[in-house]
């Protein structure tokens, strides 16, 4: 009792809490969810990106995505790394993941069909992400909030170089680019929407995930920021929004957008989106398939030490 | 600019595609692990290595373009060549296979791409020279990281001993194309823009014994067939490779990405 | 000729070019098994399948293309589309899977396109007609080719049922689309082109759950999610199979074959 | 004894030989070899044409391919047939080639790089075929005689095909796929040569096969009468054979050719030809991977026959 309270106290103060800190089991365990499911989501992300790396279209965009979705598999490392410092092990949240208890974003069972996609997932998806995670940057555990500053520092960055190439296709480009890239607009407008969760009256703000710093703007706070920042950069880019309510209301100084398809969020989100199966298939294959080598490296890591011993 | 560029029959060109393509083709296959690695952290480093071939293959096509009959660019050149115009050795476009396969392919490149640099450094080309000085530091990275996971494989348990082995038997055959000559090779020695290939067989050698020796690995038999690829006769997998790198720009003559 | 061409928006030419994708889809699919089946005789059956679904494929697509605003032939209608206009159900284009995965979506496809053709061949157009009276017959022995796959399979060894009941899981999620009506589909049914559909499904079901029970398999569950191929919304496996597919058309702009 | 003078005098009356009759183990044995060698080749060269299935440039170009394919492997399956009537299973003879022990035609150890090779197997590889197996129609033994029939009128079409597939690309066709036919063709034109075996002095005909009726032309004779055959259709066609050497020799009123590189026919025969290990390893993986299907046909077959019999 005594050592929760001096933890409140260290969150009042805004203090770091560190891994070797006593925690609530509570604040663990959120945490530990929130860390991994979020690492997973990284590295599940690295797939409908990745689908595109053999067929990037200039040598430069290939390296840009290369180098993408390798920064995507370095943002799970971090995350799982700073969730490991909770106690829980990789190997524990993979198994999670694979056996389909842990979540990742919804937003990656949508599939990447055209190279716009690639630039759109880089502008709408990254960007989405990011309003989403700049205020974990201030996030109460240490190593959270320190792996955070990194990754949206390199999300930024790919969101600049998502929202470029698009810029390139749509002023320089012929018309069937241009009609590639609204294309991709219209398909993923809606899916980044979602990505900011259910709305408020469905999703009860956790007191306790504000005060740990882990929200701190509500779900329908965060998209009306994001369809706010979002709205000139697609008049910049010359793309229309597939939304015929959004538009601006001069009283709330804020844009008006029309219904979320709510039924087609919580089917995705139950694991009925298009490509669930695929996304979730595709890991645990790759593990699987991994599985010898693992174990080998394990093996060799023991005979020599055994050889070692003997010497 | 869907149709397609010829490069032309210079010998300082085709040399220098040869490497070229090399380096663009293997960081193809290797580009096919990201996401679906045995560990997070290959992913990664996989990732890297194939960042850096894609780097040094757009150094060396953007130079080899400059010094065409007319010149083409290093997208030009990627992108849109038929098959028989790309000149990379056979081994670099076989499918990626399991991850001993991919191991045992970048060992056996890097142990040929380290010497190749470390004497393009020596280019009469300045420019190539620049590139190689790059180069040859990243490659020995690939070169040490694939020889960790030969020797991890190669005596790790019986199943990765046997697929090590199983992989370097078939890579061995597609050796013999990293150190063959034609005039091309000795037109670069003659003139100094690099090494003909077949100078770098003791380094390999040498390397490359010395990984097997340590992963307890039996070197396979040489075989006679030299595959072509340097003369543009590739193997099966290449048009299936170039069918989904070429797509984009062949299907949107005239894109600007 | 590697620019793309758009088949437009009339509702006759989409849902034509539905049937004709699903058909040109399915054969290439099954055309990867040629030299690879498990047993001499399926590459025979398998190519005749593959052969008889190409030929309603070229016909649909010819008939699509004389419908249209600007016409269109056969081969621009099937190399030349952008992904976003190729009009086939998503369960045509999944990889070829195991030998399971393929008869039972060869049984799939065979329930849905026999009463769709016997309808068709009252179609209001009557080239369409023509053309369904010569593909019943053909895809009448589709299914009973596959049924007996299914049955064997599904109740032969412990293996092959696992795999089967595997590829009836892994498939069953594509099925509500077979069955889904929108404008385009309901445009047809007014006009007299072609059923609507979901009118399909009340012989589909008894076709496929005669099998079923004869295999011993259980029926999955139907899922929410409906695909939309039908309207160019396709996996990420169509994007690989038209890159193969349309190569050699976008590489050789003119070329004539 | 006796038997086998009455066999003699079959043959010298050109009569059938039928499964059903006696026969010299060494007949049965040579055609056996034969058959199964003829097989093999067939569903081997199913592979660098069933490579362009999918990329075939148009629809017609497609179904031409799809139907010669599946051709090759209805000769296969005649030939096995035929094979089996002189009592060696066909699971035997896969065995054979599986393993190593058979051999089948070294031509299918080089690769399909384009689409014009496709024209140009059709042209030469199914023409020097032609000529060698048109003999065989007439061949001792009945099966296989009859087999080589049907055989040799569909190779005959195939040809045909091929050739006018050539014919269009060199007559209507882009400077590009002029380039293409001609590049098929000088890589085409010597394997062609050695389809023939290997020269005389290396390959002392059998008298046996003479008699049998296996064999009626030496290697020699047979590949000079395909190359003065094919001179003319090349200039038809308008590409030049790779051979500086060869033209028309008015004194023997036959073409005189430049030397062959035996040193490549004996290394892809041993073994180490481009592909070898591929295409029997393509075989080999789809043999493997079929097993469970084979073993699912026999225990479902096995499970309904107990149950016709319980009931």
């Amino acid at each position: 009792q005594q050592r929760n309270e001096a933890f409140e106290a260290r969150i009042d103060a805004g203090d770091f809490i560190e891994a070797k800190d006593w925690m609530p089991e509570h604040y663990r365990k959120t945490l530990v969810r929130q860390i991994s499911q979020h690492a997973h989501s990284e590295i599940v992300g690295m797939l409908p990106e990745g689908n595109w790396i053999t067929r990037a279209p200039t040598l430069k965009r290939k390296a840009i995505l290369l180098a993408k979705v390798q920064d995507e598999g370095g943002h799970g490392l971090y995350l799982y790394s700073a969730a490991e410092t909770l106690g829980t092990s990789r190997d524990q949240m993979l198994d999670a993941l694979h056996s389909g208890k842990a979540k990742y974003s919804s937003i990656f069972n949508y599939p990447t069909l055209t190279w716009a996609d690639i630039g759109v997932i880089g502008w709408l998806v990254d960007g989405a992400a990011i309003m989403n995670q700049v205020p974990l940057c201030r996030c109460s555990y240490g190593p959270y909030a320190r792996a955070m500053i990194r990754i949206c520092r390199e999300e930024s960055f790919h969101q600049r170089q998502g929202y470029e190439s698009l810029l390139v296709m749509m002023r320089e480009g012929t018309a069937a680019q241009k009609a590639m890239v609204q294309d991709a607009v219209n398909r993923w407008w809606w899916p980044s929407l979602m990505m900011f969760g259910p709305a408020d009256k469905d999703s009860p703000n956790s007191e306790q995930s504000m005060r740990w710093g882990i929200k701190r703007l509500t779900n329908d706070e965060l998209r009306q920021k994001f369809v706010d920042a979002t709205v000139p950069q697609a008049e910049l880019l010359g793309v229309t929004l597939p939304d015929p309510d959004l538009k601006w209301n001069a009283q709330r100084e804020q844009h008006d957008f029309g219904a979320i398809d709510w039924e087609e969020f919580w089917r995705v989100v139950g694991g009925n989106g298009p490509c669930n199966t695929e996304r979730l298939g595709t890991r645990v294959k790759a593990w699987d398939d991994g599985a010898w080598v693992r174990e080998a490296a394990l093996a060799h890591a023991r005979k020599r030490a055994t050889e070692a011993q003997a010497a | 600019m869907s149709t397609s560029v010829q490069p032309g029959q210079r010998a300082e060109v085709q040399y220098l595609l040869r490497v070229g393509d090399a380096c663009l083709v293997l960081s193809h296959r290797i580009s096919e692990w990201i996401g679906h690695s045995p560990v997070l952290e290959e992913d990664l480093a996989l990732g890297n290595i194939a960042l850096d071939l894609l780097g040094q293959a757009r150094a060396l096509l953007t130079r080899a373009g400059q010094l065409g009959e007319a010149p083409l660019d290093e997208d030009q050149l990627a992108y849109l060549r038929e098959e028989r115009h790309y000149l990379n050795p056979v081994m670099m476009e076989l499918p990626r296979g399991d991850f001993a396969f991919t191991q045992a392919r970048n060992l056996i490149a890097a142990c040929w791409l380290l010497p190749l640099w470390t004497r393009l450094q020596a280019s009469s080309d300045a420019e190539v020279a620049a590139i190689a000085a790059k180069a040859v530091k990243e490659v020995r990275y690939h070169q040490q990281h694939a020889a960790e996971w030969v020797v991890r494989l190669g005596d790790g348990s019986a199943e990765s001993t046997r697929r090590m082995q199983d992989a370097l038997q078939q890579l061995w055959p597609y050796v013999n194309e990293l150190f063959a000559a034609d005039a091309i090779d000795a037109a670069a020695e003659a003139s100094g823009l690099g090494p003909a290939w077949s100078s770098l067989k003791p380094d390999w050698d040498a390397a490359m014994d010395e990984v097997l020796a340590e992963a307890r690995l039996a070197r396979p038999k040489d075989t006679p067939h030299v595959y072509a690829g340097v003369r543009g006769i590739h193997s099966e997998h290449m048009g299936h490779l170039l069918s989904t790198m070429q797509h984009l720009q062949r299907a949107y003559p005239g894109g600007v990405w």
